[in-house]
């Protein structure tokens, strides 16, 4: 039932299932809010290399080594560089992500499309944080993930097209919500695993663009 | 090569005048040259362009010079944590140009590094390629984005020696090394003054030919 | 991270098969990766494209290539200093393209970092110019050089720890960092294995997440 | 006289005409041959700092601190950084060299002609070293000083338009020969020092471009 997931519930959920596509070694990249949640839901025996945009590879949580004066995460919090760490500089940080040398990136998402279009980074005349590094992560890195609650308050986020300006067309390749998996495919849109609180015709409502169901279609939990 | 670039706060900043245009590295505030911003804020400098990641937070950093009315335009790829960017701008007060982060740190490189600009595929298909020339390459879209270059380059080193190389502690390097290389005048905060020589030659950040002008920093 | 990255020399010059194309970083056979280098070609690998800034010399580093008819082509800088490029070129054996070292550099950079070439004013108005595409920004010409990458890049470093991270020493550094971005797979030779953690974040020239495999170097 | 000066006493005369050309603090790239014979000469007072394409900032001697093993100049040969110098990589060096922030490049040359263009890699044909980094070097560097024997063996080097493929267009801005000092300007070369064992008529002679000779013509030495 979906009333009875709260907010703290849904971003378990939703880390938990990302946290299962990484794969041992990769390097990631971590969007701020939910996606920074994911390291803790990885499964035993998989470790993850994170980049910070801002410079670091291998970062690792704020330490008394590491200076909060010296050391900050890409959401400006204090960081540290795990052993083996290192520090560099933002055009080589981007030249990581721009390159390909990224395995994964994990951002949240205002819409995305049957396309894989994705909108995350204006909102005109509302809100304008700027696209900071995501028009690059999208664009570089192997797989992007969106990792987002499925709905804005009942309002649908994954679209037949999105209506906000672009971060990058045709960028997303998996959508994972609180109601399931969705891959985007050349074909559009296929759920390819679903939270079994909900039914496929739930997940339909919820979501504009057209949804293909995988068969057999998977459990996400 | 031993020659002594030290000057004092007051005399560094006057080298900026009203209306010029201005480099500052780091991120959030970290790694922002703030003794610096401070002796800048105290000189009264206005009207400037600044080219700076982001517009840190309200009291932080380039987040002061945001809140105290000196800048003219800012050039940046995020201003979503210092709100007094958003009122500002809103109020006209304030020219804002947003920039894709990889592409603000290459835009600074191509101007630093005698390059016409940068090809990249990121903004294509987005707001931030219109009015811009596309330029393809085997087949596939790149956006063609212009250099950037400053008057003036205030960087924040850990360890600086009196020729003017600079070693950056943790993530402060950022935008920093390319910063020094695309400004005509470059001015260095020093945490800490170092002797020639104690920065193993491989170990040098930013290279001290492209620093004019050093001033003793730390104290913020 | 601690993953163990180490290789035995044969199985990792194994990777390289014929008619493959192999970056390798130095300057006149400095900073070449020595035994990477004889190791291959103890293997007998041949018909290589090489992608490295020179021919060095006689005898030594890339030269060993060279002399031992193993390339196909050889994407470099400057031959001068080893007449037996002249020789095979002029004999058609061997195919050489020659660039301008700054566009050499940027050429790789570019391949590794996602950009769709280089637009530099280097070679304007000369036969390298020829058969290529001219860019104007804003009024003066530039020219488009495209990406360079390789199925492999060797690299030779000074320091390296088990995830992969490389200091190099001296001016070995050279096309090494751009490389370690350009390559499917990237083989780094050891002159010394440190413990992880030992090269200081700050100072980690290339990071570890680029290199593939390492080998025990320094004996040569 | 002319024939007074061997091989090593014009290479003297010409190495310090250029040192005369360098400013104290100047950062100065020296082409392989006569220009490393240049900081021999500098005046008392005067330091350069010299750069090597390879990757040196403040290269210096052979030392016994550094091992040629690892340090070599961009003639392949032994070198030092000196205290204060920097090892960067070819992307930055290359960087720092088409940037403009090297005061002077010192190289020599196959041909220049009156508008300053350049030709000194190759010879169709006969030799094909490669450019090396001294394309961008001529681009890039703030003053571009040729220096160089007036004459091949008697055959002019200096001639109206360059015939053997160029380096760069309209890069020299001074030739320095064991004759005079020449300055490219944009109404062509003008003789501004002359070496007083020669006449103007030699060095006219001896060179196919057209001259202006300067009021008051200077002497080099």
């Amino acid at each position: 039932m979906p009333t009875t997931m709260d907010k703290q519930e849904i971003r378990t959920l939703i880390a938990g299932r990302v946290a299962r596509e990484l794969k041992d070694g990769d390097v990631v990249n971590l969007g701020i809010g939910l996606p920074t949640e994911v390291p803790k839901y990885l499964p035993v025996g998989v470790s993850v290399v994170l980049e910070a945009e801002n410079g670091i590879v291998g970062a690792g949580p704020a330490s008394i080594t590491f200076s909060a004066r010296y050391v900050v995460d890409a959401g400006g919090k204090p960081a540290s560089a795990i052993p083996g760490g290192a520090f560099i500089d933002s055009a080589t940080s981007f030249g990581l992500i721009r390159g390909g040398h990224i395995d994964a990136t994990v951002l949240g998402a205002l819409e995305v499309d049957a396309k894989g279009n994705l909108a995350n980074w204006i909102i005109p005349g509302k809100m304008l944080p700027g696209m900071g590094g995501a028009m690059d992560l999208v664009v570089g890195a192997k797989k992007v993930i969106v990792a987002m609650e499925h709905t804005n308050k009942g309002r649908p986020k994954i679209l037949a097209e999105c209506t906000l300006p672009l971060t990058a067309v045709e960028c997303v390749d998996l959508i994972i919500t609180e109601m399931g998996v969705i891959e985007v495919t050349p074909d559009g849109l296929v759920l390819t695993e679903i939270n079994p609180d909900f039914t496929i015709d739930e997940v339909r409502e919820a979501t504009v663009a057209e949804l293909t169901i995988a068969e057999p279609l998977g459990s996400m939990v | 090569m031993a020659r002594d670039k030290m000057l004092d706060l007051e005399d560094a900043v006057a080298k900026i005048e009203d209306g010029m245009t201005v480099m500052i590295g780091g991120f959030m505030g970290c790694g922002n040259a703030h003794v610096l911003i401070d002796a800048l804020l105290e000189a009264g400098t206005t009207d400037l362009t600044l080219i700076c990641n982001d517009g840190a937070v309200p009291g932080f950093g380039v987040g002061k010079l945001v809140e105290q009315h000196r800048l003219r335009k800012l050039i940046a790829s995020h201003v979503g944590l210092n709100p007094e960017v958003g009122r500002q701008m809103n109020a006209e007060e304030l020219e804002v140009e947003l920039v894709p982060q990889g592409t603000f740190a290459e835009r600074i490189r191509s101007g630093g590094t005698g390059l016409g600009g940068v090809l990249t595929p990121t903004g294509i298909g987005t707001i931030v390629a219109e009015g811009k020339q596309v330029v393809e390459v085997d087949g596939r879209e790149f956006l063609l984005e212009k250099p950037l270059r400053a008057d003036v380059a205030l960087l924040s080193g850990y360890k600086v020696d009196p020729f003017g190389n600079i070693w950056y502690r943790g993530d402060t390097r950022t935008f920093q090394p390319v910063m020094a290389m695309a400004a005509d005048v470059v001015i260095a905060e020093a945490d800490m003054i170092v002797p020639l020589g104690s920065i193993p030659p491989e170990d040098v950040h930013t290279p001290g030919i492209l620093v004019d002008h050093i001033v003793k920093g730390g104290d913020w």
